[in-house]
């Protein structure tokens, strides 16, 4: 079962938000690799990723999966307060894992010199890449992803390929929802097209 | 890692952001001052001295104190989806509530303190029987974050959850207000055995919002 | 004006010393005649003697928060940086002056009225003006960009110097312990002694030094430190 | 467009979005209603009925519901950045303070009433001067939000702004909540000239901070 | 006086934040037709934007323009209860424009079924749509926007530089800034390169 421990699926899985249906009886299952979400803007990807990370009730159907996922969504879902140090230390250590690779990680995504300030003084992009950075710092099987390359300079966005290229090649699963970046397609091991709410595994 | 583990960790971040921006303790330390200042200004200390009045001023600043600052802390973590960053952690919903009373409860210990000096400074209150008043008030401190926290988290993704809050929690929280001003006057005026009963029942209190807290909030939070 | 009279740039370390001098000196006499050579008091005895003190640092308090107020104008309106040096540096003198009269007011208090601290009108509104300029220096340290300290400053300064004639009229409402105006009365002339008079003008003398001295002292730290920060 | 025009549109937006969202006014009335209930509870409905207590319960209860409605009304505003956008208008920023004034007076008096009528029907209090009171009422509701609309531009974005506007405002206020406190209690007890003479002194308050705000906030905003 | 008329300049602009230089006396002059701005996470780009609009004070160094600008930054600047079409309302309302276009922008931009709906429901990108509808509403001749590209599918992109082509055309300034989109670069007047808050305007 290798597929369900570094993956997740959805049966028939359904969900509706103030009355509309969102989610319309999507049966997906996640392993090893890059998946990769396209679709136009409100068709659902979002909420597509919030369902396979456990974070929004379905209304039909169900979820399975380890819940060991690490989910970035559109916001950087840092705490505002804390640094961005601080912040990725409480991930791993939430994790149980080590704590001593952060410093480096912050470093290679070119905010080594802002890992102390609090994270509402960063800039957008510093503060995305902080964010980023904890696909390095807490090494978990399952990666969703939703438009990781939003505010990142063409240098960021070149780690970010390089990152996610090599999570595939160790064999994580990498879910990735984005408008841009028609390139990140050729890594893919699957393409859903998402319109409205209703996926299509065969695109 | 332990469930335990993992509340301590929810709390010190949780701590260490209050820290940085101390929102809730400074607020609530003003007002109880402000307010022993203010009625003491207006109805003359002999009322403001009464150890009825004064304790009910005393837990009712607490009591907003602990709405506040636990709203706050969920409006923190509503920025930029801290909060979903958090859930989405394997363990997160379980750890969250416990963080958030552990580290609330000792927001406001911090405020009764000071604010509970403050207020026998300036109203230059008599203390009968000291040890008392502190069992009180630990008990009262630790009774009153459970139940606004699930409040708080009932009221989350609500449309009008800033307004539902207050209406949900104050109702719940008047027998543990009223229970902790007579156990307060009881302790300052003497009466022990009155402080010890009303101090139980604070922990009653405390032990079944908190068991129902653990058990719901995980379910609560999706 | 009073910025006007704070001499600029070089001016500064020059006479800086000789109002350190002159300010210890007037001090050494004010002491000296506030201890020995003015009367005793009638009713009081020698306790009264705190007045050289309490009453002297009350009103370069009250000339503090007022030169804030005025500092804060100047900012406001000319965004020179030299208003936003002087703002803080006499809020932080006037927090200090105040807080050193209130202490004296309150030992004075507790022979004469038997206790340290009442519920009187004068007192809370003192212990309020202390409290807001305790804020307005709060509010400066929590500020983390010079434009916006000294703005954010300057219009707290302009608030909260309501409160000075606060404090001085609050002896005016009803059932007030402390003392009625005794020098500074609405016409007539002061009801005092006229060596014990004499007394507390050197006093007031000597504490505007000290004023004026504290003040060229910070001022001229404020400024060095937003050159360094305008050079990097 | 003239300015009263703009300061009208900024607190038509306001006053929409707290109707969508009631935080301000539903939490200020239940804590009256729950300082009433507690202060009768507890300390006896003889002192609580006592018209210099309650209204200085009563005035305390709205400053602190102002700088709750405040604070929250400005929360609002940095979600998403959208106070950003207002200020970027042609004219933003002189609307801004008039605007956010009118709103809070308009929400608070709604607040006022409400609070005023319970607790006159709670403690079963006597009005001798009814006008006098709804006087003095209106014109302490209208000197509240000035200063505190202010104190709240000042301690904007900073690290501990929640807790420094309590520090800000609060000792600002306490004239006028005294000024406030006395003409509501002479009201009540039927001392016209008294009631006139501090409703007098709340209209000097009103204007002067108006005028020192629609002066000021603008250059304090940037 | 065309280009003051419609633009807005920096003479000698140096912005500090939190004790640090983030803008270095930039000399800078905004008139019609298209400046992009490029340059890397964290190098000052909104904070250049925001100092053109007057939102950032100047530590040293003025800003001349007219007041008539229209800035919409990294995030929608959407009161959060209020709809779509009410926000746009109140910014219309707001310049003393006409609302009557209001309906028919937000349909062009393709949140016509959501426009009465409060925005915090909203997708990202529909948010994004609402806000970049203001263009069309507001006939502002000084535009500002900040990472506009963000969250947006291929069609909004595409509707997106039609509108920016539209409104250089129109002779209307226009400043971008964004990471995206290299192929703007021909429609640009001007093309500033910002380094660590340099700006260096022979790009
Ligand atoms: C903590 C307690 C006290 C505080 C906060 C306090 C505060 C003040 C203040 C603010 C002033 C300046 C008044 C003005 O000119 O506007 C003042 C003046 C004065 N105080 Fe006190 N005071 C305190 C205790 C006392 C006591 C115990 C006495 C004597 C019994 C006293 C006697 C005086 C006198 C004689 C003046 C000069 C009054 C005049 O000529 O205007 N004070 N005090
Ligand atoms: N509120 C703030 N307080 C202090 N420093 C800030 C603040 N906002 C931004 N900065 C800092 O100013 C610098 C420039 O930020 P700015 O947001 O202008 O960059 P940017 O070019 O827009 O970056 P991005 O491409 O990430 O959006 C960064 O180093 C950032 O850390
Ligand atoms: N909290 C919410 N309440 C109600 N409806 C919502 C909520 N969030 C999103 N929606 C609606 O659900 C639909 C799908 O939204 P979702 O955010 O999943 O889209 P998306 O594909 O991620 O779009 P985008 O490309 O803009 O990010 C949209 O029509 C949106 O309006
Ligand atoms: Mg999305
Ligand atoms: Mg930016």
């Amino acid at each position: 079962m290798r597929t369900v421990q570094s993956g997740a699926s959805l049966h028939d899985a359904t969900v509706v938000l103030d009355d509309r249906v969102i989610l319309r009886a999507v049966n997906l299952d996640v392993g090893p690799g890059l998946t990769l979400v396209r679709g136009p803007n409100g068709s659902g990807k979002t909420t597509l990723l919030r369902a396979l990370a456990g974070l929004v009730p379905l209304a039909r159907g169900d979820r399975k999966g380890s819940g060991d996922v690490l989910y970035i969504g559109h916001r950087p879902m840092l705490l505002r307060g804390l640094t961005a140090r601080e912040n990725l230390e409480f991930f791993v250590r939430f994790r149980g894992g080590d704590t001593r690779g952060i410093d480096g990680a912050l470093r290679a995504w070119g905010v080594g010199e802002d890992m102390d300030r609090p994270v509402e003084r960063l800039s957008a992009g510093e503060r995305r890449r902080a964010a980023l950075a904890r696909v390095e710092t807490e090494g978990v099987p399952l990666l969703l992803l939703d438009e990781p390359f939003a505010d990142l300079d063409d240098a960021g966005s070149r780690r970010l390929r390089q990152t996610i290229a090599r999570a595939r090649d160790d064999g994580r699963s990498v879910v990735v929802a984005t408008h841009a970046h028609p390139e990140l397609d050729e890594l893919a091991k699957t393409r859903l097209a998402i319109d409205d709410g209703v996926v299509d595994t065969a695109a | 890692m332990s469930v335990p583990y993992r509340i301590a960790l929810v709390a010190g971040r949780e701590l260490r952001a209050e820290r940085r921006q101390p929102d809730g303790v400074v607020a609530a330390v003003t007002f109880i001052a402000v307010l022993v200042l203010l009625e003491s200004l207006v109805v003359g200390p002999s009322i403001a001295r009464d150890t009825d009045v004064a304790s009910a001023l005393f837990w009712l600043a607490l009591a907003f104190a602990t709405i506040l600052a636990t709203m706050r802390s969920f409006d923190r973590e509503l920025e930029d989806d801290a909060l979903e960053g958090l859930v989405a952690l394997p363990g997160g919903r379980d750890a969250l509530f416990g963080g958030k009373v552990l580290s609330l409860a000792t927001v406001l210990l911090l405020v009764a303190v000071v604010g509970g000096i403050l207020s026998i400074v300036l109203l230059d209150l008599r203390i009968a029987l000291p040890l008392h008043l502190l069992v009180v008030v630990l008990l009262g401190v630790l009774a009153l974050p459970p139940i606004v926290v699930v409040d708080v988290v009932l009221a989350l993704r609500l449309r009008a959850r800033a307004a539902l809050v207050p209406i949900l929690a104050l109702p719940v929280l008047v027998p543990q207000l009223v229970a902790a001003t007579r156990g307060t006057s009881a302790a300052l005026s003497g009466d022990a055995v009155g402080a010890l009963s009303w101090a139980g029942l604070l922990f009653a209190f405390a032990v079944v919002y908190t068991v129902i807290g653990l058990t719901i909030v995980p379910a609560a939070i999706e | 004006m009073t910025e006007t009279t704070i001499p600029r740039g070089n001016a500064l370390p020059r006479i800086r010393p000789w109002l350190g001098i002159a300010a210890a000196a007037s001090f050494v006499v004010a002491s000296v005649m506030a201890l020995f050579w003015a009367p005793t008091d009638a009713v009081q005895g020698n306790v009264y003697r705190i007045l050289y003190v309490h009453v002297p640092l009350a009103w370069l308090a009250y000339l503090a928060f007022v030169v804030v107020f005025l500092a804060s104008v100047g900012w406001l309106w000319t965004k020179n940086p030299l208003f936003d040096a002087i703002a803080v540096s006499s809020a932080e003198i006037g927090v200090l002056f105040t807080g050193l009269f209130l202490v004296a007011g309150s030992i004075w208090a507790k022979p004469t009225w038997g206790v340290w601290w009442t519920w009187e009108p004068r007192l809370v509104t003192t212990a309020i003006m202390f409290v807001m300029y305790v804020g307005y220096l709060l509010l400066r340290g929590l500020s983390t960009d010079f434009s916006r300290r000294a703005t954010r400053a300057a219009v707290f300064g302009i608030i909260a110097v309501i409160d000075v004639p606060i404090v001085h009229l609050s002896v005016l409402w009803a059932n007030s312990l402390h003392q009625l105006p005794t020098v500074l009365r609405a016409g007539g002339s002061p009801a005092l002694d006229s060596s014990m008079l004499l007394t507390l003008m050197v006093s007031l003398g000597a504490y505007t030094l000290i004023y004026a001295y504290f003040m060229t002292s910070r001022i001229s730290l404020e400024r060095a430190r937003q050159e360094r920060l305008w050079t990097t």
